[in-house]
């Protein structure tokens, strides 16, 4: 059992949730932890959070869009969490001569935080084009501008350019006179996007999924996605990280 | 601790459920699986099955539905790498068979007959989540009496049949594997239930309809309990929704010579051992054995 | 807000479930009772019963076990004094019958024809708490169709008639009362479950066993309504575990006409005006009527 | 929907909740509410308190023995509450010629330290015999003197008389010089006890009666308890408060 050590609300309806176990996670970017408050039967399963930071401190970032998310928000410092994991295969560091690209949509900016301070600290630097659906809905862009360059796109264009975060990722995959690999996480729809948008410039892409998870541990089968094969994944024991054309066909 | 179920002896009666602890090696890492009173891995089938299509799980009030639909390794799968696996961790290891007929359940009762560091074979007539077989066994004595049949003339292995919360009887149903040779019988399977996703308007799981466990579904699981007990001289297995020493007790004292701790093993995949631990001062203070628990609610 | 079930018309699709509103005027100091689209009172007989000995209630996971045992004013008392009050409040009255027979429910629904004030008889196939009647004759369609029957021959009213989740076959006990002469069909009454107080090694029921009701067995009764929707043609409202908005879209997606809220009530006995309200504007924002609704899931 | 406005914790797995809804409850000692708050599903049904306090301020004493309780102690100001009542019969008020006696049992003391405080301000003083297993189970003891005159027992003679509060009873019950009302909450054994001793001396004596509660309306007939006549009464609408010789066969 962890214990929550703080709770920071970088924008309504987000908490940034910080907690220490009886030992160090040790999680690497796009693992995950499935985590559980002492809330009894109501919801009875954890819920998968990427790690926004993992080792002298642990942290995650959490959207509210349900009821266990809702309670997760609610909790205060000291309060017992149950933190299974880290688990899954998280992203490969980008080579020597990759110029990382980072793609976020909304939350999905929890597991390229993590990605980019990594980068950061094995002497790169990367490049975060982080779209939202307005300026309520950008946590944690202050802080990664610290140790990447960051772009932040807004549909209705209040912050950042307006648009979807597709429209400078294609101008940059377009300027051909680097070498680049992409990492997303966000909605379905924008990652199929900006893997096609890979694809067809043929850049690597790693993107990172959801799935609803019971056990997070590969044993239930219950977090089964249908790749490019034919063949079912599972987000937890597979993934979360995908190459993004074992996923969709091209 | 230990407790006996016809044949079959555990050392304990805090087993896990199938489909919630995988084939048990997955969690050799975070805890002592050979603790554990038994391990009924994941269903088994001949061949290996890919399972349904996504999504497979939802949450609802007080537990959750699945369809996974017996995604599975497979039998040469199975006893060429896990099984082996387990025997060096020590597990008591159950299997829980899945197949789509008699016949297949008969086949894979006499190939699992010659493998060693097997404790029991359990019999899934009742798995709500695949087309062929799985619960239309379980809802009428006649089919589960002709698949506990054809398994029992094929193994010496201790047979537990898996009974469905929706037979129509589920007293008759139990009479009639008992009478063809079922050891012991283990229930609840989960039983159907649909959850709809209001703003997409589509069901919440892929194959529309899944199996509910969990916490919501237990007093149903302890009612059938009591009332097989009651009907049938058979020693049972309680499973529902247990999550902690009260529930076990809840389910012992209905008639349960052993439970199995099912969904919720994925919050806590050490919930087994710690109840166990909890269950074991339980019978110490209060001075009972395991076995002196069976049955023991006062309904007169 | 209207639907039409049948020959019965509501002014909206949100039901009180019997036995969970007592007989509407307790609440009418509270809320406008007028405003629900239908209160189904508690069950009435021809005389009046006592019912089960104490407890008769218990909480379990997100849910609650009941075993009430219809008590109950009878039949007298019921249209001489609370029948009068209902029409002066302008409140919709379905009835809710219970009979140990089918005599006895014709009876009763003979006596309630010639009383004003009633929209229509709710027919309790379906209650698992009681020794004689109750269930029995909602388990299998011969009986649930004789009940019917006997109900319909002696009535002008129109008659629902409410169904079991224990049904071996729901479906067919639907298609057998739609056969006989109901109008529409409720379900789903409660599933029996036990719970059992380790301490005292008691059920914690005073009749052992009682019905499930609650947001825990929501999944199974939007099954059961989905299933019966997909099988019969005949106007469906669902019950179970509905406690707010989303849940009634659930039920009307799986197909139900209109929905009857129960357990909800306890806590908030408001709930079904303030989940009218949100429907309302929820019909309003997406400009759909309630009747457009309806078996509107997709699971192709 | 009411919210909490303060807890105080009087002892070890007590909560003494003060909420303030819309309107003021203006309950009488006796009468209870039906309590919630805002968990979800888990417990579902509402939980039954009698009033310790009502009209300016209303108050709950919470003895933690389940799932509900260890929530509602949980509580913390501003919380919502949901509130339904005042409801149930509470106690008459005593004649002007009979002297009061209360006897609690445990966390029976909440209708008695409000009926106390309420025949203080109707000119009369309660002598209040208040039984608990120890010292660390008598809540509310301190303040109940303020206005009334108290005598403590506990089984173990942690605190006051050592024995059983029925033994204080008696005494007082046997000096026939004043005549004498009885008032009591506590566990069933004890009000059987009371009201065994009240009987035999011919004595008036009001009982308050616990029972599992859905509704706290009469509506639900769940809460019901065999009379002394064989037939039931329910808890919520006839009682909570009863003659005792209503409920014990003499
Ligand atoms: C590997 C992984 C990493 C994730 N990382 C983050 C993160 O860093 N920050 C964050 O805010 N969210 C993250 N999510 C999504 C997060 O798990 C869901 O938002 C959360 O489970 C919703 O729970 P809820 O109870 O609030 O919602 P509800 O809708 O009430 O949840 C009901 C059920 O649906 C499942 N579910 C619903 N939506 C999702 C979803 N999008 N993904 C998976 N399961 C879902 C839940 O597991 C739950 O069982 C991640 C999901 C996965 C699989
Ligand atoms: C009229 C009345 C007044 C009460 N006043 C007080 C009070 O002032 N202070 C106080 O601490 N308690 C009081 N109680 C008892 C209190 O309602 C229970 O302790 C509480 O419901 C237990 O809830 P739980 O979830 O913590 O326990 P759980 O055991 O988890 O409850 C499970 C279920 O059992 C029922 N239940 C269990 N024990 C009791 C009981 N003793 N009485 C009634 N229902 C029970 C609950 O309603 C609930 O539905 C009163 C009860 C009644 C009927
Ligand atoms: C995801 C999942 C998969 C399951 N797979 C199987 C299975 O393969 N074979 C089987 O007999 N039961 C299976 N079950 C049923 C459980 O073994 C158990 O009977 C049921 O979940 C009720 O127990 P619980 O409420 O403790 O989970 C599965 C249950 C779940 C939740
Ligand atoms: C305490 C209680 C009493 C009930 N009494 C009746 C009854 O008299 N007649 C009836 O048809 N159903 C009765 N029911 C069943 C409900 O009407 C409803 O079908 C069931 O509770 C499921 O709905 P819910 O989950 O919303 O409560 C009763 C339910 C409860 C909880
Ligand atoms: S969440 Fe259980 S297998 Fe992935
Ligand atoms: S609690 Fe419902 S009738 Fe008393």
């Amino acid at each position: 059992m962890a214990r929550v050590t703080q709770v920071r609300y970088p924008e309504q309806g987000y908490a940034l949730i910080w907690f220490r176990g009886d030992r160090q996670l040790a999680g690497n970017p796009g693992q995950f932890v499935m985590v559980r408050g002492d809330w009894g039967n109501d919801p009875i399963l954890g819920r998968a959070f990427s790690l926004v930071e993992s080792g002298e401190e642990e942290a995650i970032l959490v959207r509210v869009v349900g009821v266990g998310t809702r309670r997760l928000a609610e909790l205060k410092p000291d309060d017992p969490l149950w933190v299974l994991g880290p688990s899954g295969h998280g992203f490969a560091l980008p080579a020597s001569d990759q110029n990382p690209v980072l793609v976020a949509g909304g939350v999905g900016i929890a597991p390229l935080y993590f990605l980019a301070k990594k980068i950061r600290e094995t002497g790169g630097r990367a490049t975060v084009l982080y779209g939202a659906r307005n300026n309520r809905e950008t946590p944690l862009a202050e802080e990664i501008e610290e140790f990447a360059d960051l772009v932040v796109t807004t549909e209705d264009g209040s912050a950042g350019r307006r648009g979807l975060v597709t429209e400078p990722l294609a101008e940059i995959l377009d300027d051909t006179s680097v070498a680049r690999i992409v990492y997303s996480c966000g909605p379905e729809a924008m990652l199929e996007a900006v893997a096609r948008a890979c694809v067809d410039r043929q850049v690597e892409c790693q993107i990172a999924l959801e799935s609803p998870m019971a056990c997070g541990k590969g044993t239930c089968k219950g977090c089964a996605v249908l790749a490019a094969d034919g063949r079912y994944r599972y987000v937890c024991s597979d993934g979360p990280v995908f190459e993004s054309r074992e996923i969709y066909k091209s | 601790m230990a407790v006996r179920l016809g044949p079959l002896e555990l050392k304990n009666p805090i087993m896990v459920a199938s489909g919630t602890f995988g084939y048990g090696v997955e969690y050799a890492d975070v805890m002592d699986i050979s603790a554990i009173g038994a391990i009924s891995v994941k269903g088994i089938s001949l061949e290996p099955r890919a399972g349904n299509p996504p999504p497979r799980i939802c949450e609802t009030p007080a537990g959750m539905i699945n369809a996974i639909g017996l995604a599975n390794i497979g039998y040469d799968a199975f006893v060429q790498t896990t099984l082996p696996r387990l025997r060096e961790l020590g597990a008591t290891v159950v299997v829980n068979l899945y197949g789509t007929s008699a016949d297949e359940f008969a086949e894979l009762a006499e190939r699992f007959d010659s493998q060693e560091g097997i404790a029991a074979l359990e019999v899934n007539i009742s798995c709500p989540n695949v087309k062929a077989g799985g619960i239309h066994f379980g809802v009428r004595p006649e089919p589960a009496a002709a698949v506990t049949r054809a398994v029992r003339e094929r193994t010496g292995l201790p047979v537990i049949v898996k009974l469905s919360p929706e037979a129509v009887n589920i007293a008759e149903v139990a009479k009639a594997a008992r009478e063809a040779g079922a050891d012991a019988l283990s229930l609840i399977n989960t039983i159907r239930g649909m959850s709809i996703d209001v703003e997409t308007r589509r069901p919440r799981l892929g194959s529309v309809m899944g199996g509910m466990s969990g916490p919501a579904i237990r007093p149903l699981a302890v009612r059938l309990v009591y009332e097989v007990h009651k009907a049938v001289d058979v020693p049972l297995i309680g499973i529902g929704g247990i999550s902690c020493l009260r529930d076990v007790l809840e389910f012992m004292m209905a008639g349960a010579t052993a439970v199995q701790i099912g969904t919720a093993n994925y919050t806590n995949p050490r919930t087994s051992l710690e109840i166990l631990s909890d269950f074991e001062k339980y019978c110490l203070e209060r001075g009972v054995t395991p076995a002196e628990l069976v049955g023991t609610v006062k309904t007169n």
